[in-house]
């Protein structure tokens, strides 16, 4: 099954030797393709909910990595030149970051050799693995659980808990929507939103505009680390709900703070597969300590992405 | 041949325009490119030379005709014309080659001309010694 | 066989000696040196062929068979 | 003896038209040199401040260059457009390729560019300046050389066909 826009998306910015292969392998894919990893001399893999295949080289599925198409290096610079738009250095920070975004809100997660410079990575270079995310809108996921997210036509401030892969960006950005839109139905008005968008992977923004559906009250900040964004946001934008995707940094949370004490509130998600997990992380640990939180989700993958665990009323637990 | 009926005079002042139109060309030439300036020299020369042709020729009717009438032997006769010949021709070379500083080629062609001449001249010496020979007995 | 010749050879050494100058300006001075050898060569071929008429001119005169 | 004059005059032309070409080619050479010096010098500052994406920072590259480098650089930002998954170098490898009976460079001023098209817009901001630079550099240098050839040989090259000219009337006439 081919996902919307592959062809635009994906295929264009893939290395010219690929594509054809890439295509037939995901036409045969019994479910929406999620993943292409991409690694060099290394058997070409195509990940879907539920389990994954390697490419055959006459692009047939197959589950032996031995009879796998296996990209060389120009594959792998290629196509990372290519979805670098030929102009790596326009991407410096994004690089750095380990990752880059195609049009579309796509995310390609890179991985290689890291140059270092005073312990920090500079750059990366000799680009050997690189991990195609395809975005998925998925309009309504949010749907059963804005209710429990919503008191008296008040947006109460969220922390989205889960690991990876398990729908929370995409959980992220359908909240967002609907909350910039507003649900009648929960006698929720739309919201001034303002998002955080470090990765560019929530609302997919290319050259600064928002590639997906986030909602018509929405402004994005892209690229933006999220302490600085979330502060700058709250001090020029007068957001009512500010979101960002992935706290958990010291900065992070003081930003967090920040925002509670003007009165917005907050939407964030952070990696974790209990709120065990995220009380380990100090910085997430200080937050849930003084009730920064109303709200935590717990997410998972159970019965595909996008399973909702539980929803915790962090605020009771707290008083309690 | 135009020079057989161009008349004595005319001709002079031909020869003599020819000669110093390619000397002045000749000192021109030199000193850029001597070894240009030597191969003008030569076809100048020859030039010159072949003008003259013409009148070597009649001369060379008249003696022909002189000896017949003095009943000389037609070989003998023949043998003089090719001396003459290549005396001029060795003399030719000898001084293109002294007029290119090659003083020693010269001498050495001259003296190949000499010996030449003297190897044809062998018969008449002997037939001149027969003669004395015959004159004496 | 006239003064056109003479000319000729004159003409020829004139532009290769200027040639050669200006590509020994340029600091080509092999090209020079070729330009020159190509002239002398020309104007040699010309040289020849008229001292080749010449000694047959003379070997006629003179019955030099 | 009509025909023979234009003969003439065409046999003088003819060595005259290829000297002055092959001079005309001289005094072109530095041109282009600075062309591609002035469009790479933009390339730079577009890379450095604007991290301007690469075929905008081609095109505008391809405005500052001249005529000669500029089409080169323009067709180059077209190429890499038209997309077919090549890679800048390869679009500007392409364009060069495709110019190159237009153009009056050297196979080493090719080579100062060609050194180019591996890294052009495949690493990070830094190196792009300094291999950036490097080219410029090398640029520079072969400029400096050609304007010195064009002193030495322009003239020459013009003399040396119309003399060659004359002098095959001469052989000939």
């Amino acid at each position: 099954m081919l996902p919307e826009g592959f062809e635009r998306e994906i295929l264009t910015y893939v290395s010219p030797r690929l594509t054809g292969l890439l295509r037939r392998a995901a036409e045969a894919l019994p479910a929406p393709l999620e993943e292409i990893r991409i690694r060099q001399d290394r058997p070409l893999q195509l990940v879907y909910p539920g389990g994954d295949a390697f490419v055959a080289p006459d692009g047939r599925l197959t589950a032996d990595p031995g009879r796998a198409v296996r990209p060389d290096h120009d594959d792998l610079q290629r196509t990372f030149q290519l979805m670098a738009r030929g102009s790596v250095y326009a991407w410096e920070e994004e690089v750095r970051g380990g990752f880059l975004t195609l049009e579309g809100g796509h995310r390609v997660g890179l991985c290689g050799r890291a140059v270092t410079e005073a312990g920090r990575i500079r750059t990366l270079t000799q680009v050997a693995s690189l991990n195609i995310r395809i975005a998925r809108e998925v309009p309504g996921a949010a749907d059963g659980l804005l209710p429990h997210l919503v008191r008296g036509g008040r947006f109460l401030s969220t922390l989205l808990i889960s690991p990876p892969q398990a729908g929370k960006t995409t959980l992220l950005r359908d909240l967002v929507r609907q909350l910039s839109a507003g649900v009648p139905r929960l006698g929720l008005r739309g919201l001034k939103v303002g998002l955080v968008d470090e990765r560019s992977e929530v609302a997919g923004c290319l050259r600064g505009v928002p590639q997906r559906d986030v909602g018509p009250r929405t402004d994005v900040l892209d690229g933006c680390p999220k302490a600085e964004g979330l502060m700058l946001l709250i001090r020029a934008l007068s957001p009512e709900v500010v979101a960002a995707d992935e706290i958990g940094r010291p900065e992070d949370a003081t930003a967090v703070m920040e925002a509670l004490h003007a009165g917005v509130a907050v939407l964030a998600t952070a990696h974790g597969s209990g709120l065990a997990d995220v009380r380990r992380r100090p910085a997430l640990a200080e937050l849930l300590r003084v009730g920064a939180f109303e709200r935590a989700v717990l997410l998972s993958r159970r019965r595909g992405p996008g399973t909702v665990e539980a929803v915790l009323d962090l605020a009771r637990e707290v008083v309690a | 041949m135009p020079a057989a009926r161009g008349e004595g005079p005319v001709e002079i002042v031909q020869i003599v325009g020819l000669g110093l139109l390619a000397g002045m060309l000749i000192s021109l030439l030199r000193q850029h490119k001597p070894e240009l300036a030597m191969q003008l020299s030569i076809a100048a020369g020859v030039m010159l030379f072949v003008l003259m042709m013409a009148k070597v020729l009649r001369v060379v009717e008249v003696m022909q005709s002189l000896a017949t009438r003095a009943a000389l032997e037609q070989a003998h006769m023949d043998t003089v014309l090719k001396i003459i010949g290549i005396a001029y021709i060795a003399d030719f070379g000898a001084q293109v080659l002294s007029d290119a500083g090659e003083k020693a080629v010269a001498t050495k062609v001259e003296m190949a001309g000499k010996i030449i001449i003297m190897l044809l001249a062998v018969p008449i010496i002997l037939g001149v010694l027969d003669a004395i020979l015959k004159l004496l007995e | 066989m006239d003064v056109q010749l003479l000319f000729r050879i004159a003409g020829v050494g004139i532009i290769v000696a200027v040639m050669a100058t200006v590509l020994k300006q340029a600091g080509k001075d092999e090209q020079g040196q070729m330009v020159t050898l190509v002239g002398v060569l020309v104007v040699l071929m010309m040289v020849v062929t008229l001292l080749g008429k010449f000694f047959n001119l003379v070997k006629a005169t003179f019955g030099m068979y | 003896m009509t025909l023979k004059l234009v003969g003439a005059a065409l046999t003088v032309l003819a060595p005259s038209w290829i000297g002055f070409q092959i001079a005309a080619r001289y005094g072109r050479r530095p041109v282009e040199l600075r062309g591609f010096q002035n469009g790479l010098a933009v390339l730079v500052t577009e890379v450095e401040y604007g991290a301007t994406p690469m075929p905008d920072a081609l095109r505008s590259a391809a405005r500052a260059a001249g005529p000669v480098a500029g089409a080169i650089l323009a067709d180059a930002a077209r190429r890499l457009e038209a997309g077919g998954g090549i890679t800048p170098g390869e679009a500007l490898s392409d364009a060069l390729a495709e110019h190159r009976g237009s153009v009056c460079l050297t196979p080493a001023d090719e080579e100062i560019l060609a050194a180019l098209f591996p890294v052009l817009g495949a690493s990070d901001r830094h190196d792009q300046v300094r291999h950036l630079r490097l080219a410029l550099d090398r640029l520079a240098a072969a400029e400096a050389e050609a304007a010195d050839e064009r002193r030495r040989y322009e003239r020459m090259y013009r003399y040396v066909g119309v003399l060659s000219g004359l002098a095959l009337v001469l052989i000939l006439m």
